[in-house]
Parts: structure tokens; sequence; C-alpha cells
């Protein structure tokens, strides 16, 4: 039974996680699945929504922090708001310059403005607190859900071990609940967006941007606006990842874990598929996950060990452009049907 | 003003690390304008040059062939021999990759191309990480005095005098190559035209091995070069450089090499110099500044032509 | 209708277009022909905002259009095919042919959410017209066809097809008929006739089969070197004695003696 | 025995058919010309015998090869040579280079054969360091001619080589096209200037809506007075 429980705990983990990806790589998929734009910045948009969010619900500076601002412990909704507004806002700083360009000049400037995050965060200390990051960011709802799971377990103390173990971890439970909430309603609508007439100028600009133009379509603020829009999301899955883990500091948003291993749960799930993109999500973390344990029975350092992993990922990249570059689930060929 | 006074020194500083640059900017635009893709690999490429030198090195120090130093240079006869062969070594191992991934991929276009690239980066940078861990390691750990050159207080070591020697004597040898060989001409004629090339006959796939061959032999020397100015190397090396790289070439005018040459010696400049009035944390920061701005005033860059 | 005056553009030295002015009336089908090279497809491309002129004027109903962009003309009215047809080739000829109708509300970002029965309401509609688009060029049953499925000839009608969907000013076919069987080529002027007549369209065209320009297109304007070379009723511009010459190479009789 | 052979050639663009059993043969030395209106498929038989499409039906012989499925690098070293309409020079090297450029699948010395076209060309020989780029149109037609013969190629494909040039420059061309014929080289020209190119052809083709139309010599050709009528649809 403490098995049972322990491997109960690490899925919840793994889920809230792999959801997390879900609703980055749903951002990502209405960028380059529908759209064609290509944004290897993933990371800096994710960083941004977490720090954002961090500001707007942590606690105010404390003496032994190198921060002197920020921290205006407001609710988590507002987080979440604030954290999609500021990444959508980069977005556009990002768009204006290269979206009348060829695609490589916006990959190259996102790679750019991802990197120009990642120094912010390390040397404005007064606003980010440097290296050390951000501690002790509220996640929502714990104390009314832990003081009464604490206060059923004080009134239950002769309760089996595994249940007493499940009841005092309700707040993941919950928490899990709440990244897929989140996620199924951002699924809804792109699901929604992608289907309408917003979505047929966006699918036709990925096709043939200048025959789009002919038929009168400002294909530019089209294309700024799925910018935008994928950075919004992006920035919520930022601020829906600093809310669980809590603490969050400029490690977190390596490339690797911020941008590349979104990129390859989107093309194994299939760009321009939204249900592609949450199962891609949900699979190559689950390759990840299960790479962990795997290279533990072989004789590498722990450093050596997560080189090997990240070797795998990106081999399976190139397998899946070599031989399967529409991935698990090829993007929808009806999306229009009227009853 | 003695920020002011420094000025002069951070524009030598801008002098070499443009130097690096540049050497990595040619591989960038060569590919860009014979390939037509963004490589986001070859950041990558310089670091494994630097690894394949240190590799070489250790096992030349092993088998005991001297290395007593060059005069004032840091290092010897060893090295020098590593540096040459790590070139080569690097040049076929980028050829290799082309072959197993870039030439199968050549036909699903230039967005498969650069994804495939980042792919590559990934993974390249990770062997490197598996087999030398991503601690630094030290080419020399010699402390080399800078000398005096006489002008305005300006400083330079002797190790850095070889490396701006190195940019301009390869510079140079690069426009020969393409100017007077008929190798450089057929890769200047694909660059323009890639069909009317196999059309007269231009065997393209002997181009394109070329251009591998000229693009990741400059990364390694890069690579070597920066391991050389900063005593030691890690797997990040190029990865870090990468954006300074690319602005360089966005700003010299995208696929014209002679672009990413003064792109990059312009971004190299600016960021040293930028230290005097910026921390300088924010180095990257400065190169991706100007190529914004670079992009809203001239998309096509200083040397860009315009189609 | 539109009135081009003095249009030039040139590339690299080469003068395309070199000072041409034409006009086009109301109501008519307009012929445009003129030997390979004449510079047809580029005066296409500068009327459409493909390129920027480097002289000249554009006035469509005494509106200049000159150099603005494709999407600001085909707003303005003026609607264009392409000689090789560009099809989405993932979307539906349903969803081609709903892409093009102006002012959807739906396709601004918000509607769908805001205003979900007003974007419904416009779709409805809009699938109507496409319906009866499709009906009109016989192409009813493949609605729910991927566009690049396509036969060569049911892409150009679809080209077609998106132009009526918006019912322009001004309809601009580029070789509608090139690499069109026989039959398909029949149906395909029947059409434009019958649009002409019913819908009151106006249109520009391009076409090297010449049996087709004679039956459909008056008047019949004939391009060489850039230029306007002539103009007229389409027997007229058939034995004109310069026109042959244009075609055979006539220009040189000149410098033969 | 015929230099090139396409007996009953189909082929076009995807599933866009453009030619229709078309067979045309060429004899060493001659100059062939291939007139039709717009859109008869001149420039799609012309792509199609140098291996940048591939026939659906039929077969191409070219000294006494079968090339319907070689590249046209492969075509290239068989002795045949083409000059595109459009885009048929390299702009950013200059008239030497792209000289050079013809004869690179040569390794020996060949810059004997660069002085032949420079006297066959005089204009190029004075702007051999001129960028390719800068030359105007009648030029650059020169340079892709020249380029072509570089590998002394027994038969030559030109498309549409006046096609908007001026008429004075144009008359430079076809003298140039003779002078190249009369050092042997077979030339097949594809053209709208009907008039100029057959006067002096030994033989022409008609096409018209991608299948041949009339065969005959070039004088008899330009005295039929249906050809006329074909173009305008008459």
């Amino acid at each position: 039974m403490e098995q049972f429980v322990g491997i109960m705990n690490y899925i919840v983990f793994f889920a809230i996680t792999a959801g997390t990806y879900g609703i980055l790589a749903l951002g990502l998929n209405i960028q380059w699945g529908n759209t064609g734009l290509f944004n290897i910045g993933i990371a800096g948009f994710y960083a941004l929504g977490a720090y954002t969010s961090a500001l707007i619900c942590g606690l105010p500076p404390s003496a032994w922090e190198g921060r002197t601002f920020g921290g205006f412990q407001l609710p988590f909704i507002v987080g979440l708001l604030g954290a999609a507004a500021v990444s959508g806002i980069v977005a556009i700083i990002v768009g204006a310059p290269t979206l009348r360009l060829r695609t490589d000049y916006l990959a190259i400037a996102t790679i750019g403005i991802a990197e120009t995050i990642r120094l912010v965060l390390n040397n404005e200390s007064w606003l980010t607190n440097g290296v050390w990051g951000f501690q002790q960011i509220p996640s929502p709802l714990y104390k009314t859900i832990h003081g009464a799971s604490s206060a059923y377990l004080n009134g239950h103390p002769n309760l089996p071990m595994w249940i007493h173990d499940l009841i005092a971890r309700s707040y993941d439970w919950f928490y899990l609940a709440l990244v897929l909430v989140v996620l199924f309603i951002l699924y809804l609508i792109m699901e929604r967006l992608v289907r309408s007439p917003w979505g047929r100028v966006i699918r036709a600009i990925r096709e043939d941007e200048d025959a789009t133009a002919m038929l009168g379509k400002h294909t530019f603020s089209y294309k700024m606006q799925a910018l935008v829009l994928g950075a919004m999301i992006m920035g919520i899955g930022g601020s829906m990842y600093a809310h669980y883990a809590r603490f969050i500091s400029p490690v977190s948003f390596k490339p690797l874990y911020g941008t590349f291993i979104v990129w390859v749960m989107l093309i194994l799930g299939g760009s321009g598929n939204n249900k592609g993109a949450i199962l891609g999500s949900f699979a190559v973390w689950g390759i990840w996950a299960g790479t962990d344990f795997l290279t533990r029975y072989l004789p590498f350092s722990a450093t050596q060990s997560a080189s090997l992993r990240i070797i795998l990922i990106a081999v399976l990249l190139e397998v899946i452009l070599l031989w399967r570059p529409q991935g698990l689930l090829p993007p929808k060929k009806h999306l229009f049907t009227l009853k | 003003m003695t920020t002011l006074a420094n000025i002069p020194q951070l524009l030598v500083y801008g002098i070499i690390s443009g130097s690096i640059i540049s050497l990595g900017g040619i591989g960038v635009s060569l590919t860009y304008s014979i390939l037509g893709f963004s490589n986001f690999a070859h950041g990558d490429f310089m670091a494994l040059g630097a690894y394949i030198a240190l590799g070489l090195f250790t096992l030349f120090t092993g088998l005991g062939i001297p290395n007593v130093p060059f005069g004032p240079l840091s290092f010897g006869f060893g090295f020098a021999l590593a540096f040459v062969l790590a070139i080569a070594l690097t040049a076929i191992a980028v050829i290799l990759i082309d072959r197993l991934l870039f030439r199968r991929l050549r036909r699903s276009g230039p967005i498969i191309l650069m994804m495939s690239s980042i792919g590559v980066s990934l993974g390249l940078r990770n062997i490197l990480q598996f087999f030398w861990s991503p601690q630094p390691h030290y080419y020399s750990q010699a402390i080399q005095p800078a000398v005096a050159i006489g002008i305005l207080n300006v400083r330079i070591k002797p190790d850095e005098m070889f490396i701006i020697a190195i940019a301009i004597a390869l510079v140079v040898l690069v426009h020969a190559f393409m100017r007077y060989t008929k190798m450089g001409k057929a890769m200047r004629a694909m660059a323009d035209n890639a069909t009317l090339a196999q059309v007269t006959g231009i065997n393209t796939d002997r181009v394109i091995i070329w251009t591998w061959v000229i693009g990741a032999g400059l990364a390694a020397t890069a690579g070597i070069l920066a391991g050389i100015e900063n005593k030691f190397i890690t797997p990040q090396l190029g990865w870090q450089m990468l954006l300074s790289i690319f602005a360089g070439v966005v700003l010299g005018g995208i696929g014209n090499p002679y672009g990413a040459i003064l792109g990059g010696m312009v971004i190299g400049i600016s960021e040293e110099v930028s230290t005097a009035f910026i921390s300088t944390g924010y180095k990257p920061a400065v190169a991706f500044v100007i190529m914004i701005i670079m992009l809203l005033v001239k998309p096509t860059g200083l040397l860009g032509r315009k189609d | 209708m539109l009135v081009v005056e003095n249009l030039s553009k040139s590339f690299g030295g080469l003068r395309a277009v070199d000072g041409c002015s034409f006009s086009v009336q109301d109501g008519t089908i307009t012929g445009l022909i003129g030997p390979n090279g004449a510079g047809k497809t580029t005066v296409f491309n500068l009327l459409t905002g493909f390129f920027h002129p480097n002289a000249g004027k554009v006035l469509l109903q005494d509106e200049e259009i000159t150099g603005l962009p494709p999407y600001r003309i085909f707003q303005k009215g003026i609607a264009r095919t392409f000689q090789i047809p560009r099809e989405f080739k993932e979307m539906t000829v349903m969803e081609n042919l709903m892409l093009a109708p102006l002012a959807q509300s739906g396709e601004r970002l918000l509607d769908p959410f805001f205003h979900p029965w007003r974007v419904r309401q416009q779709e409805r509609s809009i699938a109507e017209r496409a319906h009866e688009v499709l009906e009109f060029l016989g192409l009813q049953t493949l609605g729910d066809e991927l566009a690049g499925n396509l036969s060569g000839g049911q892409k150009k009608l679809l080209e077609l097809a998106k132009t009526m969907m918006v019912k322009p000013k001004l309809i601009m076919l580029d070789e509608p008929g090139a690499g069109v069987n026989r039959t398909l080529l029949k149906k395909l002027a029947e059409s434009i006739k019958r649009l002409r007549e019913e819908e009151g369209a106006t249109f520009l065209l391009i076409e090297h089969d010449m049996d087709f320009v004679m039956r459909l297109c008056n008047p019949v304007i004939v391009m060489s070197e850039g230029k306007k070379l002539a103009e007229g009723k389409p027997d007229e511009v058939q034995h004109n004695e310069q026109v042959l010459e244009a075609y055979l190479g006539g220009q040189y009789a000149a410098i033969d003696g | 025995m015929p230099l090139l052979t396409v007996k009953q050639v189909t082929s076009g663009y995807g599933d866009m058919e453009v030619l229709h059993d078309v067979s045309i043969e060429i004899n060493p030395q001659e100059i062939v010309t291939i007139i039709g209106p717009n859109g008869a498929g001149k420039s799609t038989l012309m792509k199609t015998i140098f291996g940048l499409l591939k026939p659906k039906v039929g077969q191409i012989l070219f000294t006494d090869h079968e090339i319907s499925s070689l590249s046209p690098d492969r075509i290239v070293r068989l002795g045949m040579a083409y000059v595109p309409q459009v885009e048929n020079v390299f702009p950013s090297l200059t008239v030497r280079e792209n000289l050079e450029m013809g004869a690179f699948i040569r390794s020996d010395d060949f810059s004997d054969r660069v002085n032949e076209m420079f006297d066959l060309f005089p204009v190029l020989g004075r702007r051999g360091r001129q960028q390719v780029g800068k030359m105007s149109g009648g030029e650059r037609q020169m340079v892709a001619m020249a380029r072509a013969l570089m590998l002394n190629p027994q038969l030559i494909l030109l498309d549409e080589p006046s096609a908007a040039l001026a008429p004075n420059l144009a008359v430079v061309i076809f003298e140039q096209i003779v002078a190249i014929n009369e050092t042997g080289v077979a030339i097949l020209i594809v053209e709208q200037n009907a008039k100029q190119s057959l006067s002096l052809s030994d033989r022409g083709y008609v096409l018209a809506s991608g299948r041949n139309r009339f065969t005959d010599t070039g004088e008899s050709l330009l005295a039929n007075e249906e050809i006329g009528q074909l173009y305008l649809g008459g």
C-alpha cells in the first residue's frame, strides 16, 4: 500500500507538470501549428509569466533579499492575468520588427528575447532577486485546503496509513484539478478559435501568406494576434508553474525545459492539432520521466545521465522529422461543418 | 571620466571578440545563402571544434609530443597540431551530420531544416557534456602578462594578437577562395541560383560539402580561439555566442559573408564598449538590441541586397 | 471603371512595362493579349499591388489606388486569379471560398466569443453564398473535398469561385484557360458570360487561347514590349497587320527592309 | 542518324499535362526552330528534353543514349547545353566567372575556350571583369549563350533568346546564333519571333495546344499562311 501511495503521489506530480507543458504546447500550437510562426523563445515567455505572477502574488521583499520591489500579495487570478498581459506585451515588441520578414528573423529574435529575459532575471536583483529567485510563492487556496485536511486528520487519528497520506496530499490533488481545468478551458478556447473564421484566416496564412493578402486580409495583423495570443498562453503556463513549484529562479527556465521539449511535444503530438499538442505533452513528459528511471540503472553520473536523456530527446526530434513529420495526430482536414 | 579613458582598451577587446564572432558568422552566412536555412547548430560546431582540440591536445601531451610555448604565446607545437587537426575533424563530423540529417531533409524545406538544426544543437552540446561534464576545461593554466602597445594605455596579450592575426589571415584566405578558386566561384554561383547551377553542370553536392568544410572549419577555429582567449571552454561556449553571431549576420545582411564579417566586428565592439556604461551581464542583450534596431531601420542589413 | 495611365516597371535594367496606358469600361469582358514577355502578367501584378510601379497611375472609379498593398486593393474591389492556381491545399473547397468575403465579424479575434450568434449567422449566409457559387460553376459535389485534391481545371474554377464570393467591381483573370481541357474551358467561358449578364461583373483577362479570347472578349487590348499596341473589337484586332507582326516577330520587318 | 530524337512524349507539371504525344528530330549541325502561340508547350518541351521535367510517356534519345530519366547535370556531360529564358546568368559573378562555371566539369585548362567565346562575342571580351548583374538584357543573353557553349556541346537549346530584347539587339543575337551554328553546333530554338527565327532555320516545327501541328523547312513555314492564323486563332 505504501508503494501504491508513492506511485499515486508520483502520478499527481507527473500530471501537474505534463499539464503545465500542455498549456505551453497549446500556446505554441496557435503560433506554429496554425499560423506558421517560428518561436524558439518559449522559455522567455514562460519565465516572464512565472516571474510576473510571483511579483504580483508573492510576499513583499524580506530583509535578506536583494529585491526592493513587488510582492503585492494579490489573488492568484490577478497574477495569472498579469502574467498573460506581460508576456503578450513582450510578444508585440518581438513581433513588430520581424513579422514582415522571412520566418528566420522571428526565430532569431525570439531566441534573443529569451536570452535577454534570462539576463534581466539574473542581473536585476531589485526586481527578481537575481540568481536566488523567488521563494515562498503562495499557492492558491493552500491554507484553506491544507488546513481542512489537517483538521480532518487530527479528528481521525486512527485512519490507515495510506488513506492518511492521501488526505495529507489533498492540496496536490486540488492543484492537479486546477491545472487540468485551466488546460481544458484553454483547449476549448483554442478549438473554438481555430474553427472560427479567424482560425480560417491564420491557417490560410500558414499555407500561403501572399494569396491570403490577395483576399484582402491584413496578414501582419493576424500574425501579430496569433503571436501575442500564444505568448499570453505561455505566460499563463509560467504562472501555473510558479504557484505550484512555489520557488522559481533563472535556472528553471533554461531553453531545454522551456523551449525545446515543448517543440518536441508539439511536433510529436501533431502540430496544427490541439489534442495532439496535449497528447504530445503527456507522451514526451512520460518519455522524459521514464528515461529518468532507466538511466538510474546505467553506470553514469547524474549529469551524464541528464545529458544522455537530452540526447535522446534530440534524437527523437530528428526521427520524427525524418519519418513522421506530421506527428501522431495530423491536423484535422475538415474543421468546418455547418449543420 | 575613468570609464571614458577605458574605451580604447575596450575597443581592443571588442576587436578580439569581434574577430571570433565574425569567423562564426561567415559559416552561418554561407549556410544561409547556399543551403537556404538558418543553422542554429553553428554555435555548437564551435564548441565541438574546441573540445576536439582539447581531446587531441590531451592525447598528444600523453604521447609526449612537446608543447614548448612559441615565443610569448601560451602554447606550442602540440597544441598547434591539435588545433589544425581539430579543424579537419570538425569539418568531417559536420559533413557526416549533413549526410545523416540535413541532406535527407533538404526537400522538406528551410523551416524543417532549421528545426532539425535545433535538434542537432541540443544533441551535440549534450554529447560534449556527457563526455566532458558541464564544468570548464582549461587549455592552459598559465597566466600571460599583457603588454602595453604604447597607445592610450592600451594593453594586449600576445595570445590576443595571435587571435586577431589568425582572424585576419582566415578572412583574407576565405576571400581569396571565394574570389579565385573554381569551387569558391561555384559557391557564389549556387548562392545566386541553385537551379541554374545544376543546369550548368556544377556538381551541387560537392559545393554543399565545401560549404560545410569552410563553415565548420571556421567555426572550429572560432571555438578554439574563444578557448584561448577565455583560457577555458565549456559545452555552452558556442550556444552562448550564437545570439551575437546571428546579430552580426543580420546586421551585415543575412546571406552575405562580407556582411557577416563587418556585422560581427560591429557587434563585438559594441558589446565590449557597452560595458563602460552598463553591466557586463548584458553583453548579449546589446547584440539583440542592435539587431532589432537594424531590422526596424533596414531589414536587409548593412551590405544586404534588396530583393 | 479602371484607368491605367503611363504605367512603368523595370527589373534590373529590363523594362517589363514601359509607359502602358489603357482603360477598362464598366460591364465589359476586356481581353489582354500579346506575345510572351509583353508585360501582361507584370501589369496584373502592378494593378493588384504585388509590385510597386516605377511610374504611372492606376485609378479605380476615379480613385487613385497606385501602390496600395494587395489587401487594400482587394478591399477596394479588385479580385484576381493566378496563372498557376494558388488554392489553400490543406483546406476544403468550402473553406477556401468562405475565406474570401470581407469584413467578416468572426475574423475578429474576440467576436467568436462575445458575438457568437452574429458570427454564426454570418457564417450561415457566407456558406449559403458559397453553395450558390459552387452550384453556379457546377462544383456542388466538391464542397468538402480538400482543395489540393482537385484536378488542374477544377482548381482554375475554384480561383474564379473565390472572386465570385465577394462581388468585386473588377475581376482579373490571369490565363484562366491554361491547362484546362476543352469541355471545362467551354464551361468557364459560359460562367464568365453569365456572371457578366446576371451579376454585372466586369472582367479583365489575360489569355493565350485565341478562340477563347475572340469568342468572349470585347474589346481586346494587345500589348507588346510593355506598351499597348492596339485595341479594338476581336475581329478588328485579328486583322490588324501590326498585331500579326508583333506575334510573328514583325517588329523586325522594318529592320529587314 | 538524328542527334536528338523526341518520340511521342507526353509531359507537364503535376497533374496538368501540357504536351501530348509530341515528336521532333534534330540532325547534327542543324538549326531547328519550334514556334507556336503562347501556351503551346514550347518551353515545357525544352524542360522535358533537358531533364527538368520527366516525360510521363515517350522516349528521348540523344547520341544513342536514352536520356529521359537523366538529371540535367548528367545530360550536360553528354554534350547538350541549355539556356533558360529568364534567370540564365549568375548575376553576382563576373562575365569570365560565368563562363568558367560553364566549364565546371572540365578539370584541364580551358582559358583557350574562354578566349574563343570572347572572339565570338566581342562585347563580352571587353567586359570580362564586369559583374553580370549590372549588364543589360542583351549582354546577359550573350553571357548565357557563351556559358552554355563552354563545353563544346553538340546541341544547344535556346529558350526564347530574343524575348524582351530591343529589336536591334535581337538582330545581333540572331546573327550570333548563326555564327555559333557555323562552328558545328546544332541549335534548337523555341521562339515567339517566328519570322526572324524561321528565316535562319533549316527546319521548323509548329506546336499548338501541346501537339505537333506542322513541320517543314524554315522557308516553307514562313510562306505558310495558316501559321499567322494559328497565332490569332482565326
